[in-house]
């Protein structure tokens, strides 16, 4: 054990910390995007972890059945914040059918199955999200902004 | 506790990590590339090869069904099974081996109690005393108890620094007290709680005491008859022990009085299809095989235990709290939760990083082969009495160093690095 | 269990009982200076290194508390943990494996449905149905679900002959039963109990179906959904698995709406100082750190036995119970309880001896090395109904042959040599 | 395992089995003594352990304080058949109190503490029983009728 700590010295020692930790996560980590409070919301949801703790809170406006306006605030990891950002930065302008369609490849993504390039394209940055796939107990970071929009929009149309 | 006593520090001067971390074989493993620093012992605590070696000679020479048979597999696997009895209460100095039941773990143990203890002693009106830094498995099964009881279930406070308010006794603690459950070191806060002061309380009242052991056993020396407890759990596998297995302790005249938990098996004296008598304690809680070859696994922890002596354990884990506690403090960022004085606490050192997530944190320490737990700790209430829902926490055991306390602060400034820019 | 189709019987010829028994550190024990002979299957089968080393792996190198840990070693025991559920849940042909609740063992499965699906489902006035040929957990624990509730315990009938009264269905089950919960396989008798027509009649009346399948799972096919139960019960120590791990199969609608067992733990998915609430399945059911190790160690023993092939494990015992009947039944003063026919029953063979008693039986036995297991077997009523209150017992598994029958039956006349003058 | 048959073939596979089945204790389990039922009995029980099914029904009969008649009958292993012949040919003619010092001396023979010459001299071929010390779950069939006749002497005196 002796020297352990001049060994790993340095700053080359969370190497493949980078694996999930894409510098896109950490940019959305650090400045998350569409915070602001969106004026009477069509839907309006809280969503939590109660094993992490993390918390958002998704508000959005349609128009015409696309998303107008979307603010998301709330506290949790880095995965969960920056995954939150990504999905606001996504759905603006998209129509429900889009978002819905797009939740249901970053589900796919994070499970390991395979998504079509069209798939991708529509995620864009977010494929930076996959990296995940490596650390298994984090994939519910990921994924829970995007469940909880899910599940409202889900609850909406049906309304 | 004894720890300034002559004697001790001798004996002290032979507790030789480097020969302690010899007999886990899992030290050795590389994490990420690093040797595996591991400070999740307040989760589960590893496995010397003097503990793994009582399972593999179990299964390979003597594997039998307990009791009643008359073949010599079933004879020596019994006389191995009640002998683990019996060291398991010399251990706590429990009166006599009976005394001392098997369950699955300190849950188990736990809910043994809130279901047939409870079940028969407390009625409506009635009030149950736990405090607020109780592990859930020690507060939801008396929450369900309490209601279903009409009975009402009291919390002793904890103050800012993370000790017990000794003030909230007085409040807490009265004529209709049927049971205080308290835990005996907090799994989040390493605080030590004076069980003694609390026994003496609830006896006063006409109250039975029973004590959360899960996180003193395995680090200090307990004995049943000098706190004058009425209940004692624990678990096997956070004190070098194999999974599945936990101890309840019971004064022998609370056990005798209490209806069996579960049916069948060794718990039987006769069955007619009519009705059923039940066997003598221990057996009477103990429904089935039991976990034969984990139960004498347990008795060879309790002797490695025993053999470095339970006050060497405390004393070394005092040492290395104090030098954690001091180096954490000199992080920046880093707020160590509970008490800062280490002689009020155990190794269980849990903090907040003002700028990182817990997660985060457990993630970048584990690149760095360090092991922490992160998380509410199963203590959602008491962890957001603290204006938060996950910590970070580290803590120690016999085969810990002050150089893998070093690692661990300098992870954490490598993760500041990583995060913080 | 298609015994005659021909891919399987060319696949038993590689049944190899001696590269099987090379496996089992414990077969070349010496006892009394005799090599042990083990015919106490049906208490405890006997483990094989493979099952063996999976513990040994897990301490050495991935020892970790499961679920919620961001660290490598908690993230791999999670994994291998889970793992090893799909492979019970593959090997019963589960639909899901969070239909698989890890338990102690087939005892506290069964105390688990009677206390939570009994507890909420069975009304004053329902009625419960059992056999007169169960194991004591599975009739205790209904003597007191039907005594709390003011219900009404009705047992179908076992013939002269060892076999189920079919008879007896029509008058117990009705349309207030609630439960038929029955042994699919005696360990006494070694009847096999048709569970697909009890399963129809059970459902036809609006019943619920559990079946104790401690001694079948170890020993033949059983497939949850071909059989159509609703709970299914068993032991790993009865299937080359470790002590302390059992399971509980129950149809997943079912397990969703029953209350929990025990609480705290991984249990939990909220706690307030007020309230909880319960995680989702499988761990509602899996309260305090589960025994891991053991989990892991029954996936390892579950692989042992699909390698083999059950239908092979099958019949290897059908051969050798075929056998072991023919001989013993040579023996003038034995009279062996239960069917005649081989294909009715499995290897669990238990016999009276009209001179010597079971235990002086079984004493003598032992002294040359073999062991049989003698008593009431857990099961008191059904012995007495043979007008006998113990009786010895001789059960099979993969690695016994011929020639330990024959030890088995020159093993009786030595005894009747010594005891008989 | 072949040829096992013949290796254990003869009759000394039983060997050590002498050590727990001495001579008196076979002849006792093969002629029970004092099996006749008596008279307007002073005191009358049964006894009986239900893991291995073994019963004994014991009646005695009492003169000044001394057993004039007794009898014993039942079933169980040959240890605990043999016991209760045994006990019931050591009670006859002895005060209760030399019975119950009696039942004292065996119970601790049986936990393998000593015991003096005097007491083994009143033992006589008793100390067969002793054998089965190295059977530990035998030691309850030897002890059955010992531990009921001492309970029903305590009832019987303390009435
Ligand atoms: C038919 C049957 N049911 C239930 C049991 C109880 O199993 P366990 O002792 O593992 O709980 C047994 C084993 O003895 C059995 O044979
Ligand atoms: C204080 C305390 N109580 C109870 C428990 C529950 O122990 P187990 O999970 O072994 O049942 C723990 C362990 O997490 C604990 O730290």
């Amino acid at each position: 054990m002796m020297g352990r700590n001049s060994e790993r010295g340095g700053t080359g020692g969370l190497g493949d910390l980078d694996d999930m930790y894409e510098a896109i996560i950490l940019d959305h980590y650090r400045s998350p995007r569409n915070t602001a409070p969106v004026d009477s919301p069509d839907v309006d949801i809280e969503v939590n972890n109660p094993f992490c703790g993390d918390e958002f809170h998704i508000q959005f406006r349609l128009e015409d059945d696309a998303i107008a306006e979307v603010g998301i605030t709330g506290r949790g990891c880095a995965i969960s914040q920056a995954s939150a950002s990504l999905l606001a930065e996504l759905v603006k302008g998209k129509s429900t059918g889009e978002v819905r369609a797009a939740v249901d490849s970053i589900r796919r993504l994070l499970k390991g199955e395979k998504i079509t390039d069209e798939e991708a394209d529509v995620l864009g940055d977010i494929e930076a999200l996959g990296g995940v796939r490596k650390f298994p107990v984090r994939i519910k970071c990921a994924l829970l902004s995007w469940v909880g929009l899910d599940d409202a929009l889900k609850e909406h149309l049906a309304r | 506790m004894s720890i300034s006593d002559p004697e001790i520090v001798t004996r002290s001067r032979r507790f030789d990590v480097d020969a302690i971390r010899a007999d886990f074989p899992i030290l050795s493993r590389k994490i990420n590339g690093q040797t595996l620093v591991y400070l999740d012992n307040a989760a589960t605590s590893q496995t010397p090869r003097q503990v793994i070696g009582a399972l593999t000679d179990y299964y390979e020479r003597m594997n039998a069904n307990v009791h009643r048979g008359v073949h010599t597999l079933s004879i020596e696997s019994t006389e191995a099974y009640e002998l683990a009895r019996t060291k398991v209460a010399t251990f706590i100095n429990a009166p006599e081996p009976e005394s001392v039941i098997w369950t699955r773990n300190t849950s188990e143990s736990l809910n043994l109690v809130a279901s047939t203890w409870g079940q028969a002693n407390v009625q409506a009106g009635d009030n149950i005393v736990i405090s607020a830094m109780e592990h859930h498995s020690n507060i939801v099964p008396w929450q369900q108890l309490a209601a279903k009881k009409n009975a009402e279930l009291r919390y002793l406070g904890v103050n800012a620094d993370g000790a017990l308010d000794l003030a909230s006794i007085d409040s807490a603690i009265d004529s209709r007290t049927k049971i205080v459950a308290v835990t005996h070191m907090s799994n989040v806060l390493g605080t030590v709680v004076p069980i003694v002061e609390l026994a003496r309380r609830a006896h006063q009242a006409g109250a039975v005491i029973l004590v959360d052991a899960a996180q003193s056993v395995p680090h200090m020396p307990v004995d049943v008859q000098a706190l004058d407890v009425d209940f004692l759990c624990f678990s096997a596998h956070k004190m070098l022990g194999p999974t599945g297995i936990g101890v309840l302790y019971g004064r022998k005249e609370l056990l005798e009085e209490m209806p069996p938990y579960m049916f069948g098996g060794d718990m039987i004296l006769e069955v007619t299809y009519e009705d059923a008598t039940w066997n003598d304690l221990p057996y009477k809680f103990e429904a089935g095989t039991p976990n034969i070859a984990d139960a004498i696994a347990t008795g060879a922890a309790v002797d490695y235990l025993t053999e470095l002596g339970m006050d060497n354990i405390w004393e070394h884990e005092q040492r290395l709290t104090a030098y954690a506690v001091n180096q954490i403090s000199k992080l920046e960022k880093v707020k160590i939760l509970g008490p800062k004085d280490p002689s009020l606490r155990g190794g269980v050192i849990s903090f907040i990083h003002e700028a990182i997530h817990p997660h985060d944190l457990g993630t970048a320490l584990d690149r760095q082969g360090i092991a922490i737990r992160t998380g509410h700790h199963c203590a959602m209430p008491l962890v957001r009495s603290f204006d938060v829902v996950a910590a970070a926490r580290a803590s120690f055991y016999i085969y810990n160093t002050e150089s893998e306390v070093d690692a661990l602060v300098n992870g954490i400034s490598e993760a500041e690095r990583y995060f913080i820019r």
